[in-house]
């Protein structure tokens, strides 16, 4: 492999992974940050990229807006979504949840081929993101890909703000660890964890919107994603944000260069990588240990 | 302040609390007393909200509140500190105390982040440890500072000062004192008896989830042969 | 997440009723003459049921006992059918003697690995690191040509005993396949119910609950938990080879991330912390499924079977939190619930946080 | 600082040292228990008095120093190893299994010495030893009636209890109790001051606690440590009138 | 005896990935049933259904639905290889007709080739053996395969590179990723870092979209051109949009055939069921034509067992896709079109390969 090609390649990991981080940011929050062991994730990534389709013919080219507008719209989906079906779990084993986005995912799957059917779609990238960049050699990179890096390391960014940085993002997640105090200090734990999780799943919409040009827009599309996001998770250590966004990077690196180098076995490389680090640190890279 | 009539509270079929009342007036302190598993936590767990009552009524500055939530009742000015802390393990010092900050109910703003550090110096060495990393002192600390953090107008303390070393109980007890002149009022268990009577203006002795003996604090130290009797000492 | 992954039914294990070996044995009774009533489908469908029950009783060991959440549990099923699958021999059956214990073994030893390594986590990454180890396996088979690739393989006869000349047993026919897995269930359920009330069991219920009490009492809680994996890992190679024995045929997909859920749901949805419910949950989630999808009750909805299916499921999590198996209990529920007194099992499981 | 250097402790430890990042918890301290003496160990919030339980029961390990049992370097051992050899310990935080009965949490503690855990066909509740062991602990404890109790829904002061039954149903030689008068109302306090009276004959046992009434009157000997170093060991009516002692831990007392 | 109606038995993907083929399949054939009236050799049809779910794993719990517990006929089915394998393994235990209007796996009329079992869509080998000459008649001398690694994927990349090596030409490299990941840039970087004359890609659905759109994306079918079977874009084109235009792939179908047979079926296939009929729906439609020739000739006595397959063997099946023949393992003998991507449509060019036959390699059974 030459110079150029390598680089190329870092590139390609480095996108790849933005996008990873993305996708499980949402994740991070509803799993690592409230404790909910959340299998719907991709199915909530799945009706972003359906959403996207969907609305995009009222935006044309004003993607922003409607971005702005999905995240909106999964926002309060997520937000009835908790209270029906999440907000009297938390008391329980922590596993009942897991029988539940279990069960959302199934409900899910058939409303989606209820509602849009089965056919794969296609969602058209925006004029003013079309199109490519060269890099060298004969190949271009796409602007639009550029564009969704951008707007993952915003994400990534907010993110961390909010959670490490913000009041709300403590009672957050001292509520994972005790409820019943935080009730006691006057936290309305309740309306707080409807909002996270509203949240978390309008940033796997988001997730789903943004790659859904790049992507397309097909059925089971949710559950490839949801494994990579769980390890994505568990290697950056459960509630750290920043632990996630390197894990994603080094998920996006392994699985770039696994294919060119290992393609055979290229499907163990990021469960071996996430074997050897949660053997060498139990708790991920970035556990505060406490 | 805060009252409770002819309260009644169960767990499952044991019948835990028989009809208690309890009268903390504005600005008072009072001591809940009582020997082990006698149901005073019990007590505080129900006007806390978080065991609900089968009978009986709670009401603060007049208004019934029965029945609400516990962060609802914490909203109304109440100031928490449970027995076993229930420290956040996965937030750090400084953020356990930040996440509970707010002004009181009446907007009083007296207890801030720097003056909480000042009365536990320690806790300012620490700043950057987990909740899960403190001695259990420090925990002790830890909970009655983030109770502070709430400008409450009634402060609970469910055996505040277990494992504090002699000397933080003594300034523990100071800070009761200074609490007791802002207007604020306080309900306190704690084993050491003496140390309670001393410290408030009145107490309830509870046995068995009843009330069998109350008065003025000073006029119960001068019945050592009563307090004997329903503290086994 | 200060909180343990598993809370129980059972305050200890072997804290059943008086007469509770009344019920599995009516019910053993009525399994063993089921065979004459059923058409040769519903024989089927009874063995798939066993064979899951045996599946999901081997990881309520891990999980319900144990308290050590596996997303990999599926390995040691797919890896035992597998080594079923290649050491049969082309042209004749395969000995049950011959091929059950070294499927046992094998998918045991790689227990044995992943359990070693694996068990330095705890909680989500125990349940993360067994998903990845789970994971390496199935692209082991699916993306390499040991067992036939993605596409599976499949074995020309399966396996029989024979003694002699006299063949005792033959899988191929569907009564002996019944009864070995009803052997392989009844086994299964004896040992682990033998294991909870011994001190054995007793001690991996402490591990769950408070594994550093554990510890500072004297028990080395690794062992212990080794043990209880590569225990689980071999039950689950059992069941693995009786379903490449019913199935004649072996694919990777039997290791797959979603096989290894499957059985955790079972578990979870007929209430943990009880064999019964394992058993109950495996039927539940085989049975509701074929239910859903039988064209002959449902005509065309029953394509919609994942809708009907996971609405029945989210009724059972919202009204019922322990489960399946806490039907029974329900009722009575609802009885104290009338008299106005909260009930107080979560609260005493709480109060320690 | 050892009364006898050689034989009679039971547990001598040297030297321990223990760091957590760059915070010195414990910082070269050494105590030696003997059988047949309460050591007591007091000291300010945060001096180090439960990392050093932790590193004497093997619950963290030692960042430097040794740790003889009887004259057996035990300082690499692990902590089931240390608890079968005799080291049996009580938390300072509650440590106890909520869900089961008080009987079955002293039972659990007592089978760890009579584990057998390959004979699968016997049953853990009619194993007539560890249950003879636990109840005995539960009476010593003052449990004897709250058997049948679920654990978890005891009062604070019963749960403090059956900390310290679970402890001794351990059968250890060694104690090692962080804060055990913690929540205990004044009558079960003087029941444990007169249990530990009563241990001291045959073990050796080393108590953190911060109830001075109390120390004093059971300790045979007082080490205090403020911010991981001690700063005196000696007879208690040493202690009492040491001035350092005074200013930096019992104040007025 | 006669007025019991046929039980034929679906075993088709009602939900997942390939749901939609599936609901294809079963169209085309109850168009064909209902065109000759509801009876196929004078009996009535039944149908029974069972989603497959695309699972290998449970393959064989849900094909012994249909055999075991409806009794079925005649077993149609599947889409997925893995799953097709099991039903084969099952049809040919208990002696059930079986006609697979889709999977591709080779070996099923290969290696497992059985009497009993028909297929009326295509080998993985025979589109990719024809695009393969293709490409070396085009002239390219240095080609990369890619696919996902799984059976059909292998396969198809083999019978490329066998004909192609064939025809002079040289497969440089065979890069595979793992199923169903879709992350290409990487294997499309390494592409470009080698130039080769031509990509030839085997992906199916959503992965398939995602593909060709990288491709373009990435600049590359300006210099290396890039052939795939039709799945690369059949029943994907509205998704993939400008980025498929011009592609050239190879199939047994396409969607301007202009033959009167094939435009009556389509304007049959649009009236009843609203859609556009694609090569799914005339697999499945191909597959009840099979079944009617066989009850035809043993006049709807399915038990005539020998008869009816021998039958069904030598039948000319007037498929949309034009006539094709079966060759003794079973498998169509037909024609493989070149086709082009124009608009939503995969034009026919031309004929790549007349009456190509699958080699059916260890198909002892002939
Ligand atoms: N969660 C629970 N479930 C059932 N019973 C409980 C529960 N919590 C407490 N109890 C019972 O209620 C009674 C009163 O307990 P409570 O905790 O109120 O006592 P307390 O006076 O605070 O004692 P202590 O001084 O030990 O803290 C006890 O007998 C106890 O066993
Ligand atoms: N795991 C840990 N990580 C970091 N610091 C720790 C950890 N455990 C304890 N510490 C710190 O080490 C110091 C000693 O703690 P230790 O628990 O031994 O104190 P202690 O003497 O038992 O105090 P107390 O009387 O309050 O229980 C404390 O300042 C504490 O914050
Ligand atoms: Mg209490
Ligand atoms: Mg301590």
């Amino acid at each position: 492999m030459d110079i150029s090609t390598f680089l190329v390649q870092c590139l390609n990991s480095i996108q790849y992974g933005l996008l990873l981080f993305l996708v499980a940011s949402g994740l991070t929050l509803i799993f690592g940050i409230m404790g909910v062991i959340n299998l719907a994730h991709g199915s909530f990534y799945m009706i972003g990229a359906y959403l996207a389709f969907s609305i995009a013919p009222f935006f044309g080219n004003h993607f922003i807006a409607m971005l702005l507008a999905g995240v909106a719209l999964s926002a309060l989906f997520g937000f009835f979504l908790e209270w029906i079906f999440f907000s009297y779990l938390y008391q329980r084993d922590h596993l009942q949840q897991v029988l539940m986005t279990y069960a959302l995912i199934l409900v899910f799957e058939e409303l989606r081929s209820i509602l849009v059917g089965n056919d794969v779609h296609g969602v058209k990238a925006p004029d003013w993101l079309s199109g490519g960049v060269s890099l060298g050699g004969i190949m271009t990179y796409p602007i639009y890909n550029l564009f969704a890096s951008a707007a993952c390391i915003v994400v990534a960014i907010g993110l961390y703000l909010v959670v490490n940085r913000t009041r709300l993002g403590m009672m957050i997640r001292a509520g994972a660890s005790n409820r019943d105090m935080v009730r006691g200090l006057g936290i309305n734990i309740r309306l707080l964890y409807r909002i996270v999780f509203a949240a978390g799943v309008a940033l796997a919409a988001l997730a789903g919107m943004i790659a859904a040009p790049m992507a397309s827009v097909y059925p089971g599309m949710g559950g490839h994603v949801l494994i990579v996001c769980f390890v994505v998770v568990v290697i950056g250590g459960i509630g750290s944000i920043s632990g996630a966004l390197i894990a994603s990077l080094l998920v996006g690196f392994v699985d770039t260069f696994g294919k060119v180098f290992f393609a055979q076995l290229s499907g163990i490389g990021i469960y071996v990588l996430m074997a050897i680090i949660l053997i060498w640190r139990p708790e991920g890279l970035r556990s505060k240990g406490y | 302040m805060l009252q409770i009539k002819t309260l009644n509270t169960y767990y499952g079929d044991s019948h835990i609390l028989h009809g208690v009342d309890l009268d903390i007036p504005r600005g008072k302190t009072v001591g809940l007393l009582g020997r082990n598993g006698m149901g005073k936590t019990t007590l505080i767990r129900s006007l806390m909200g978080y065991v609900p009552a089968a009978s009986g009524s709670v009401s603060w500055l007049g208004k019934a509140v029965t029945g609400q939530p516990p962060e609802k009742m914490a909203r109304l000015g109440i100031g928490y500190v449970p027995e076993g802390r229930g420290i956040f393990p996965n937030l750090s010092v400084r953020e356990n105390l930040l996440m509970s900050a707010r002004p009181g109910p009446t907007g009083r703003h007296d207890w801030t982040y720097d003056r909480v550090l000042d009365i536990f110096p320690r806790l300012k060495e620490r700043l950057d440890h987990g909740g899960q990393q403190l001695s259990g002192g420090e925990q002790q600390m830890l909970s009655i500072g983030r109770a502070l953090m709430t400008n409450p107008d009634l402060l609970i303390l469910d055996e505040a000062t277990e494992g504090l070393a002699p000397l933080i109980v003594q300034e523990i007890w100071r800070v009761i004192a200074t609490i007791r002149a802002t207007g604020i009022s306080a309900l306190i268990v704690d084993r050491n008896y003496r140390a309670v009577l001393e410290h408030t203006d009145s107490a309830v002795l509870l046995e068995k989830g009843r009330v069998v003996l109350q008065g003025e604090s000073n006029a119960l130290l001068g019945t050592p042969q009563e307090l004997a009797r329903y503290l086994g000492v | 997440m200060g909180t343990s992954i598993a809370a129980t039914n059972a305050v200890m294990p072997g804290a059943t009723p008086r007469f509770g070996w009344l019920a599995p044995l009516a019910v053993l009774v009525i399994l063993a003459v089921l065979p004459m009533f059923l058409s040769s489908y519903s024989q089927d469908l009874a063995v798939k049921i066993i064979i899951y029950a045996v599946f999901a009783l081997s990881l309520e060991l891990l999980v319900g006992t144990t308290g050590l959440v596996s997303l990999g549990h599926a390995a040691f099923f797919g890896i035992a059918a597998y080594v079923t699958g290649l050491a049969s021999p082309e042209a004749e059956a395969g000995s049950i003697l011959v091929l059950l214990p070294l499927a046992i073994l094998i998918a045991g030893a790689y227990a044995l690995v992943v359990g070693a390594l694996s068990l330095r986590t705890k909680g989500v990454y125990f349940i993360m690191v067994t998903l990845a180890f789970a994971q390496m396996a199935y692209y082991v088979f699916h993306d390499t040509p040991i067992g036939g690739g993605s596409d599976g393989m499949y074995l020309t006869l399966r396996p029989a005993l024979a003694l002699g000349t006299t063949t005792l047993i033959d899988l191929d026919n569907a009564r002996h396949l019944y009864f070995m897995a009803l052997g392989a269930l009844v086994f299964t359920f004896g040992l682990l119910a033998l294991v909870q009330r011994s001190r054995f069991g007793h001690a991996l219920a402490g591990i769950r609950v408070n594994e550093q009490r554990m510890r500072a009492a004297g028990f080395q809680t690794y062992w212990y938990k080794l043990a209880a994996f590569v225990l689980a890992g071999m039950l689950a190679a059992l069941a693995g080879f009786l379903m490449a024995a019913k199935n004649g045929v072996v694919n990777p997909e039997m290791l797959s991330w979603h096989e290894s859920g499957a059985v955790l749901l079972m578990i979870i949805l007929g209430g943990l912390g009880s064999l019964r419910g394992a058993v109950i949950g495996a039927m539940a989630f085989v049975l509701l499924k074929e239910f859903y999808s039988s064209e002959a009750i449902f005509g065309d909805f029953a394509a919609r079977w994942q809708l009907t299916l996971g609405l029945t499921m989210i009724f059972f999590v919202a009204l019922l939190p322990k489960g399946l198996i806490g039907l029974s209990s329900l009722g009575k529920r609802f009885g104290r619930a009338s008299a106005g007194r909260p009930a107080t099992e979560e609260q005493a499981e709480g109060a320690d946080k | 600082m050892t009364i006898d250097a050689t034989g009679g402790a039971l547990l001598q430890a040297s030297g321990l040292t223990r760091r957590f990042g760059g915070l010195k918890a414990v910082n070269n301290v050494s105590v030696d228990l003997h059988a047949g003496e309460v050591h007591a160990v007091i000291g300010t919030n945060g001096a180090g008095k439960s990392t050093l339980i932790n590193m004497l029961s093997g619950e963290i390990a030692v960042s430097s120093g040794t740790i003889l049992l009887k004259g057996t370097d035990i300082t690499h051992l692990s902590q089931p190893k240390r608890a079968r050899w005799g080291i049996g310990r009580s938390y300072q935080r509650t440590t106890i299994f909520p869900t089961f009965t008080v009987l079955e949490n002293c039972r659990l503690a007592a089978q760890a010495a009579y584990q057998r855990s390959w004979a699968i066909w016997e049953s853990a509740g009619r194993c007539e030893q560890s249950t003879a062991v636990a109840r005995r602990a539960l009476d010593d404890a003052g449990l004897g009636d709250a058997g049948h109790l679920p654990a978890g829904s005891m009062s604070h002061g019963k749960k403090r209890q059956l900390e310290i039954a679970m402890c001794l149903a351990t059968a250890p030689q060694v104690l090692l109790l962080d804060e055990p008068l913690a929540g205990m109302g004044a009558e079960e306090t003087e029941r444990m001051l007169a249990l530990l009276q009563n241990l001291k004959r045959s073990h050796a046992i080393l108590l953190v606690e911060h109830d001075m009434d109390a120390v004093f009157r059971v300790a045979d000997r007082i080490t205090v440590m403020v911010n991981g170093e001690v700063i005196a060991s000696d007879v208690p009516s040493a202690i009492r009138s040491n001035p350092d002692v005074q200013v930096a831990y019992l104040g007025e007392h | 005896q006669s007025q019991a109606p046929i039980k034929v038995g679906f075993m088709l993907p009602a939900t997942g990935t390939f749901a939609s083929l599936g609901n294809m399949i079963e169209n085309g054939f109850k168009l064909y049933v209902n065109e000759q009236g509801g009876k196929l050799g004078g009996r009535e049809i039944q149908y029974f259904k069972v989603d497959d779910e695309s699972d290998p794993a449970k393959a064989t719990d849900n094909v012994n639905k249909l055999i075991k517990r409806d009794q079925v006929d005649v077993l149609v089915g599947t889409v997925h290889s893995g799953v097709a394998l099991a039903m084969a393994k099952v049809a040919r235990e208990t002696n059930t007709l079986l006609i697979v209007p889709n999977a591709g796996a080779d070996v099923i009329t290969g290696a497992m080739c059985a009497k009993n079992i028909f297929r009326t869509s295509f080998s993985n080998w025979q589109p990719a053996y024809a695009m393969g000459k293709v490409a070396a008649e085009r002239g390219h001398k240095k080609a990369m395969t890619i696919t996902w690694n799984y059976a059909a994927g292998t396969e198809s990349v083999k019978g490329f590179a066998e004909a192609f090596e064939k025809g002079g030409g040289k497969v440089t490299q065979s890069l595979t990723l793992p199923f169903p990941n879709v992350e290409y840039q990487a294997l499309l970087t390494e592409i470009a870092s080698q130039k080769p004359d031509a990509v030839y890609a085997f992906f199916a659905g959503g992965g398939a979209v995602k593909f060709v759109k990288d491709y373009v994306a990435a600049g590359l079918n300006k210099t290396i051109p890039l052939y795939g079977p039709g799945f690369l874009t059949d029943g994907t084109l509205e998704a993939q949009g400008a980025a498929a235009q011009g592609m050239i792939t190879t199939l047994h179908y396409a969607d301007n055939l202009n033959t009167p047979r094939d435009n009556t079926f389509r304007l049959n296939f649009a009236k009843a069921y609203k859609t556009n009929a694609d090569v799914y729906a005339v697999q499945g439609y191909d597959a009840a034509q099979l079944l009617a020739s066989g009850l035809k000739a043993v006049n709807g006595d399915i038990g005539k067992r020998d008869q009816l397959v021998q039958a069904m063997r030598s039948t000319t099946v007037d498929s949309p896709r034009g006539k094709f023949t079966l060759s003794p393992a079973h498998n169509p003998i037909q024609d493989i079109y070149l086709r082009e991507v124009k608009g939503n449509n995969n034009e026919v060019k031309g004929v790549a390969m007349k009456a190509l036959a699958d080699p059916a390699r260890g198909c002892k059974q002939l």
